[in-house]
């Protein structure tokens, strides 16, 4: 038996290690408790993690890193400037890249060898807009991070809310990591919209708060990164709904993670999880096949086996996976599930 | 004996400026420190007040050995310099450079307090409201004259005091520098081109030739004798 | 009735950014040293009076033990950091790295001991919502206004009227005399930094009470304030208070009439405009 | 021997190189400084003649240092003109003055105290090659070569004030002394004919003071015109052409040193009583 | 292979930005943040030209780096009315500026995504797929660039940006333009960092906004510092250096949790523990 080596490189400083310090926690948690059983057939796992700082040129150094003296075969990733950055080079080394993270529809088809486990934004906003339709709000105004995610996101919207049938009538955008949204909320309550869509990454819970200050009469809509637990938990979050791709950890793996970070197992950390278990998948059929654990190999036996039960079903019909999509509402300190759909 | 230098070297780096000066002022003496440009005037007074560090040598002062004393505790003591060139606080009005001044270093009983400054000087007088740094070069040099004296150190350092000085005032300083000397006790180091007014007040001359002593003396006997020719 | 929430936003904003600015603007004219460090001690404020307040203290204890504590930060960055670079006569850019690397310290001891996640003070009054007129604003933010203007006012009193403030200006106007006539620079800049940390700590606490608490958090307010400090000269405390306020309500206005992105950006660039028409910043006192 | 009228008016004169006598050399004429309240200069006219020594004198704060700064561009006077043998110099940069021919030194030295004293009298050679980037990246060799020529010029100057063993020193670490006759060695350097000089002789030992006063009077003879601030009387005595005596902005007199020192009322105001 | 072949091209790429930076705030002493904005405008020129096929690689690094000469002049003339701290507001601005340019022009920068897909460099129509290709052409352009820079220093123009740099008003009284000396200076460094950012873009195939913002101005100043302000041999050992330091920071044993703070914080010890031992730099000038 001997070590296998993955990589990871993600934003462990600066402004983007909230989201890749969970994303970091969830990779270790699956793979600790592989390597607590034995490893893989015998082969423990062992991944090695670059700070990429959410920065596209250390990325690439990174990915050269890991490829050429780590000699790793795969790569977990996050944030789409980085991801697109490493892609064309994924592509050359026949290097497998997963990412569990972002969500920018220019993912998509950036390398063959670049893999989402999660539906795009677009795939979320379409959704959304369609369940905002049906419930008669037609006008929307659009508070967005001005950055890759953020901005993503206002451009689904832009494109996807009138084709299902509505009319954007503001849009505002405020700086990622700054939290004082009064004056971009207070221009758009100014539009006077049936529904406010958001698409922050962090700060829900100035968020909210801010929200209720201002009394607002619309709905407040957005998407997976509304789920903040802590905003949920704030009595200033009722009511407000988003689109939640569906991502379940049972409640003993939650507790063991609390147990160990002391921290809940939030969306990331379950994504980055559950990815590393396809990996734990992938590598198992290899090792069956005794095939060497190439990224190529790698790349094609996922696609071969195609669909994973992991903590939610998932099917790789493309580059993409498919995922179903809830609609969730905060209630009371709750994130309630009012129906799920599955985007195409 | 207030201030007693002995064999004492002093420089910069590697370089040994000036070697062997052995001194020593008593209370209530002015003693003119002369010598040509580089000679190491500066640098002797740089050496008293704790500014750069003794190659050799030893410096007392009121029987006391300097060596571990720092700058702020020299001044405490009463040792004061006038520097060369940069003796005033440009941002700050004239009254707060005199108040500032006076506030760390005019005790209860001193006296040549801020009053004096202004008879001294009546045209700080007029322009305790002006910024320092935006009056003329003489005038800053009145100004740094009086930050100098404020409080009647025991000894004072003086770096040139009449620079950018016209000849009206140059005259009226030195008197008061001899006047205060004489009334108060106080002893000065009066490094100075302008010999003539200086050997006019001074007790002793002294003078320096590239880094050591050379001569010592009265000022009669410094008139008569051939050390002019070191300038 | 917008944009009359959008000024009084402003205002709070810029007051609290004020205070930041005032602080690094009393150690940035006596020491001339670009403390960026400082970002970390008010980012370092809040996590301590965050930690006190959850772990029950009283919400003044909290922030007086953060203030304390910045205090006796600032203190020994001045004294075992600043003090050792310039005994080595260190360039100001130098110092500059230096207080960077200061900066990176106090940021990830942060990081590392509180994760990266923004959390938010448990002080539930603080978001309770006052209303005069149209316009609606949080105790915190109130609280906010009036700490701000009471820190402003006391450091124009402090800087002008003592003979401390003096003797701090006068060391740095010149720091060689105030050496020999003992005005103690070494020690006033301690001092300095000390006052200047004390005082950035009330935004520092203020700030997150509103928007919550980021370890990297701090160095945004901290450019702004150090922007405002130049704009308004450096050396006058008014002008970087005010051209802080300025800011502020500029960034919040602008959206009336520009998009979001854009309103950091502009904001910026309408100052850069100013700087031509007044080169060394509109208090500063004729050279 | 007063100096011409300064109230006849001559700034019109076109300038006129076949007859140079018609327009006075260095002329100002009712300048006008103030500074907030205070009025450092009052309707100030005065010429200097080619040629000449002229000292400058007067009480501390009678405004001979805002005079250079008027003349050299570092300052606006609020009212008046200034013209140079028959130009006007209004409104002209610093640089374009030098250009012009006036060159002058500081009252606070100003030199570059983190270059060697050589760099110091190396920056003021005029029109050097390699001074532009284009000139410095593409011609390497001819730069390399005139720098040779320049530094051997810019040694001479620094001889000229007595300074030769110190040209490789840093200026920070020269003496006072040193450095006053530093800022002479880079005034020379500039090669200007009309140079001014704000106090060259006060911390200057005897020895170095006689050294300057002889470099003055052959500075003349080079045919070069020299306006000199100066508070030291002996000095003033043996250089001076023409006296000019300023006091509270106004131009009090205009003469031989011998008349002005003669003159009881200047000497109560320079070496007499209050201010 | 690839690794360290990327490793030296990152760093050299970071030189000629470095010698750009050093021209300008190290050798004459205009205070620009906003370098990586120059930097920035390269790279997305050169990206531009090649992925719309319109220009060689050669051309379009010209046509890049004199676009950046005019820009970096532009973005420098305030620093000839604004002198010393107060250009640190115009540079802040424009940076500011430049960053949201790039984030929100989306047509012609792909906006916060980015640029993806920038085809390899061509010599005359021979395209440099590997990387040791690339390493050779980037070494060629680092040692025109430190050749240039080691010319510029020895002849007089060097001489004028330093006594610029200490006292302006001297240089204008030794009859010099000033003005002429520092849009020269700003003209080199723009033609310096628009360069590098045509090498960085292609060696990257990817740019966007995150890689020219503020915090990468900050880093080629400490690049700078720790190099050696004001030495060629500076500017290139300081960004070989930097570049390596966080690589090396890996091999440090550390629980994983809390790793990537740690390697922070010990990155911020080291620069300080450096510029308290070494104040003047690896290579700089003795103190
Ligand atoms: N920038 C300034 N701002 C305000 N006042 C000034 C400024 N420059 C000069 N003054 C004032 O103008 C007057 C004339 O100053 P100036 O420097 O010309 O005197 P000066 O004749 O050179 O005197 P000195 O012999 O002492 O150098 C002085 O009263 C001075 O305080
Ligand atoms: N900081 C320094 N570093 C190196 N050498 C120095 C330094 N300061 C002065 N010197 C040198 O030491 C010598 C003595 O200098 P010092 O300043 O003591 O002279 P001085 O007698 O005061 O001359 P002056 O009359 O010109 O002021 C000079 O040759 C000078 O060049
Ligand atoms: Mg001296
Ligand atoms: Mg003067």
């Amino acid at each position: 038996a001997e070590t296998i080596r993955l990589g990871a490189i993600l934003p462990l400083t600066g402004p983007g290690a909230v989201v890749g310090t969970q994303e970091m926690r969830g990779i270790q948690f699956a793979f600790d408790a592989v390597n607590a059983k034995g490893g893989v057939q015998g082969n423990k796992i062992d991944v090695v993690f670059e700070d990429n700082q959410a920065k596209p040129d250390v990325s690439v150094l990174s990915f050269n890193k890991l490829v050429d003296l780590q000699k790793v075969p795969m790569i977990f990733t996050g944030y789409s400037g980085p991801s697109l950055a490493m892609a064309p080079l994924a592509t050359r080394k026949k290097i497998l890249l997963i990412n569990a993270g972002a969500q920018s529809d220019k993912l998509r088809n950036a390398s063959p060898y670049l893999v989402n486990t999660l539906p795009s934004t677009g795939d979320e906003v379409a959704v959304m807009s369609k369940y905002l339709i049906q419930q008669g709000k037609k006008t929307a105004a659009v508070l967005f991070e001005n950055d890759a995610a953020g901005i993503g996101g206002r451009d689904d919207f832009l494109d996807l809310f009138p084709k299902a049938g509505g009319t954007v009538l503001a849009q505002e955008a405020v700086q990622f990591g700054q939290t004082d949204y009064r004056p971009a909320l207070l221009k758009l309550s100014a539009a006077k919209p049936d529904v406010l869509y958001v698409v922050i990454t962090a700060g829900m819970v100035p968020l909210v708060q801010q929200l209720k200050q201002m009394n607002a009469g619309f709905l407040v809509a957005g998407t997976t990164f509304m789920a903040d637990p802590a905003a949920i938990a704030d009595p200033a979050s009722n009511g407000i709904i988003h689109t939640q791709v569906q991502i379940d950890a049972p409640p003993d793996l939650s507790t063991a993670f609390k147990a160990k970070y002391g921290d809940d197992m939030d969306f990331f950390a379950r994504q980055y999880y559950n990815a590393a278990q396809i990996m734990v998948t992938v590598i198992d059929k290899l090792l069956t096949e005794k095939k060497p654990i190439t990224g190529e190999n790698l790349h094609d036996t996922l696609f071969a086996i195609r669909s994973f039960q992991g903590l939610i079903p998932m099917e790789f019909k493309s580059n993409t996976a498919t995922v179903p999509i809830g609609i969730n509402k905060m209630e009371n300190g709750k994130d309630v599930t009012l129906l799920k759909v599955t985007a195409e | 004996m207030l201030l007693q230098l002995t064999g004492v070297a002093a420089g910069y780096g590697s370089k040994i400026v000036i070697s062997d000066i052995s001194l020593a002022i008593h209370p209530g003496q002015i003693v003119a420190l002369l010598g040509h440009n580089g000679a190491g005037k500066t640098t002797t007074l740089r050496g008293i007040m704790g500014l750069l560090p003794l190659r050799a040598g030893s410096i007392a002062f009121d029987g006391k050995a300097l060596e571990r004393i720092g700058v702020a505790d020299r001044v405490a003591m009463g040792l004061r310099l006038l520097p060369e060139g940069r003796g005033i606080f440009p941002d700050l009005t004239v009254a707060e450079n005199v108040e500032v001044v006076a506030a760390r270093n005019v005790g209860p009983d001193a006296t040549f307090g801020v009053a004096d400054v202004y008879k001294l000087f009546p045209v700080l007088d007029e322009r305790r409201a002006t910024r320092a740094g935006s009056m003329s070069g003489g005038q800053q040099q009145m100004l740094a004259m009086s930050l100098a004296i404020l409080g009647t150190p025991r000894c004072l350092l003086l770096d040139e005091p009449s620079i950018g000085l016209a000849p009206n005032l140059v005259e009226r300083m030195f008197q008061q520098v001899h006047q205060v000397c004489r009334s108060h006790g106080m002893a000065a180091v009066l490094v100075e081109q302008n010999v003539a007014a200086a050997l006019a007040i001074a007790d002793r001359v002294v003078i320096m030739n590239n880094g050591q002593i050379v001569f010592d003396g009265s000022p009669d006997e410094a008139r008569a004798s051939n050390v002019w020719h070191y300038f | 009735m917008v944009w009359l929430q959008l000024l009084v936003n402003g205002l709070v904003t810029g007051a609290a950014l004020g205070v930041v600015a005032i602080s690094f603007a009393l150690i940035y004219a006596t020491t001339k040293i670009f403390h960026v460090a400082h970002a970390g001690v008010y980012t370092l404020a809040g996590y301590l009076a965050w930690s006190l307040a959850s772990r029950g203290m009283p919400d003044l204890v909290s922030l007086l033990v953060a203030i304390l504590c910045c205090t006796v930060v600032g203190a020994l960055i001045q004294h075992q950091l600043y003090a050792r670079l310039e005994r080595r006569r260190a360039t100001h850019l130098v110092v500059l790295i230096a207080s960077l690397g200061a900066l990176a310290v106090i940021q990830n001891v942060i990081a590392a001991t509180y994760s990266s996640n923004i959390l938010q003070f448990p002080v539930p009054w603080g978001s309770r919502v006052e209303t005069f007129g149209s316009v609606r604003l949080t105790w915190t933010q109130i609280l906010t206004v009036v700490l701000s203007v009471a820190a402003y006012a006391g450091t124009m009193w402090f800087a002008h009227r003592t003979i401390l403030g003096k003797q701090i200006r006068a060391v740095a106007s010149n720091p060689f005399l105030a050496e020999i006539t003992r005005l103690r620079p070494q020690r006033i800049y301690v001092i300095v930094v000390a006052i200047g940390s004390a005082i950035v700590a009330l935004p520092g606490v203020l700030v997150p009470l509103d928007l919550g608490l980021q370890p990297y958090g701090g160095v945004t307010p901290l450019l702004t304030a150090t922007i405002a400090m130049i704009a308004g000269g450096v050396g006058s405390i008014t002008g970087a208070f005010v051209l802080a306020v300025g800011i502020a309500v500029l960034q919040n206005l602008s959206l009336l009439v520009i998009p979001g992105e854009w309103s950091i950006g502009v904001t910026f660039f309408i100052f850069v405009i100013f700087m031509l028409f007044r080169p060394t910043g509109l208090f500063a006192k004729a050279r | 021997m007063a100096g011409p009228d300064p109230a006849i008016p001559s700034r019109t004169l076109p300038r006129d190189e076949g007859s140079p006598v018609t327009a006075p050399y260095l002329q100002a004429q009712g300048v006008e400084v103030a500074f907030g309240g205070l009025r450092a200069l009052r309707d100030c006219s005065f010429t200097v003649d080619k040629g000449k020594i002229t000292c400058l004198v007067g009480p501390n704060g009678a405004g001979k240092t805002t005079i250079f700064n008027v003349i050299t561009g570092f300052l606006r006077p609020n009212d008046g003109h200034v013209s140079f043998q028959g130009r006007s110099l209004d409104g002209l940069r610093p640089q374009a003055i030098v250009a012009a021919g006036i060159a002058r030194s500081f009252q606070n030295l100003r030199l570059f105290v983190d270059l060697s004293a050589l760099d110091n009298v190396m920056v003021a050679l005029p029109s050097q090659a390699g001074e532009e980037p284009v000139g410095a990246l593409f011609r390497p060799l001819h730069v390399a070569r005139a720098q040779r020529a320049q530094r051997e010029r810019a040694r001479e100057a620094l001889a000229h004030v007595g300074l030769a063993d110190k040209a490789g020193e840093y200026v920070r670490n020269l003496s006072y002394g040193e450095q006053k006759l530093l800022t002479i060695a880079r005034l020379l350097a500039t090669g200007a004919e009309l140079l001014l000089l704000d106090e060259p002789a006060s911390g200057l030992s005897a020895g170095a003071l006689d050294g300057i006063m002889a470099l003055l009077r052959r500075l003349q003879q080079e045919g070069k015109t020299l306006l000199v601030v100066e508070h030291n009387t002996r000095v003033v005595q043996q250089i001076a052409d023409d006296v000019l005596f300023l006091h509270q902005g106004h131009l009090m007199a205009q003469g031989t040193p011998e008349t002005i020192i003669a003159d009881p009322a200047l000497a109560e105001i320079y070496f007499g009583g209050a201010l | 292979m690839d690794f360290l072949y990327s490793y030296i091209i990152l760093a050299e790429v970071y030189v000629l930005l470095g010698l750009s930076t050093n021209l300008l705030v190290g050798i004459a002493g205009i205070f620009s943040v906003s370098q990586a904005a120059v930097f920035g405008v390269g790279a997305y020129l050169v990206a531009h030209f090649l992925m719309t096929e319109t220009l060689g690689f050669i051309p379009a690094l010209v046509v890049a780096a004199a676009a950046c000469i005019a820009l970096n002049i532009v973005v420098t003339l305030p620093s000839l009315r604004v002198s010393g701290d107060y250009f640190v507001v115009t540079s802040f601005g424009i940076q500011l500026l430049a960053t949201a340019v790039f984030t929100n022009w989306t047509n012609a920068t792909g906006g916060a995504n980015g640029l993806p897909g920038i085809p390899p460099p061509d010599l005359f129509g021979l395209p440099l797929e590997s990387t040791g290709q690339l390493v050779i052409l980037c070494s060629v352009a680092m040692a025109i660039g430190g050749l240039a820079f080691w010319l510029l220093m020895r002849a007089p123009f060097g001489r004028l940006l330093r006594a610029i740099r200490e006292d302006e008003l001297a240089v204008a009284a030794a009859g010099k333009n000033v003005l002429r000396a520092k849009v020269s200076a700003a003209a080199l460094a723009g033609a310096f960092a628009g360069s590098a950012g045509g090498f960085y873009a292609t060696f990257l195939s990817f740019v966007d906004p995150s890689s020219f913002d503020l915090d990468a101005s900050i880093l080629l100043l400490t690049m700078v510092v720790v190099g050696g302000a004001r030495t060629l041999a500076g500017s290139i050992l300081g960004p070989f250096l930097l570049l390596a330091l966080p690589q090396v920071l890996t091999l440090v044993e550390i629980p994983t949790s809390i790793a990537a703070a740690m390697r922070q914080l010990i990155y911020g010890v080291l620069l300080i523990l450096f510029m308290l031992f070494r104040p003047q730099g690896l290579a700089g000038e003795k103190l």
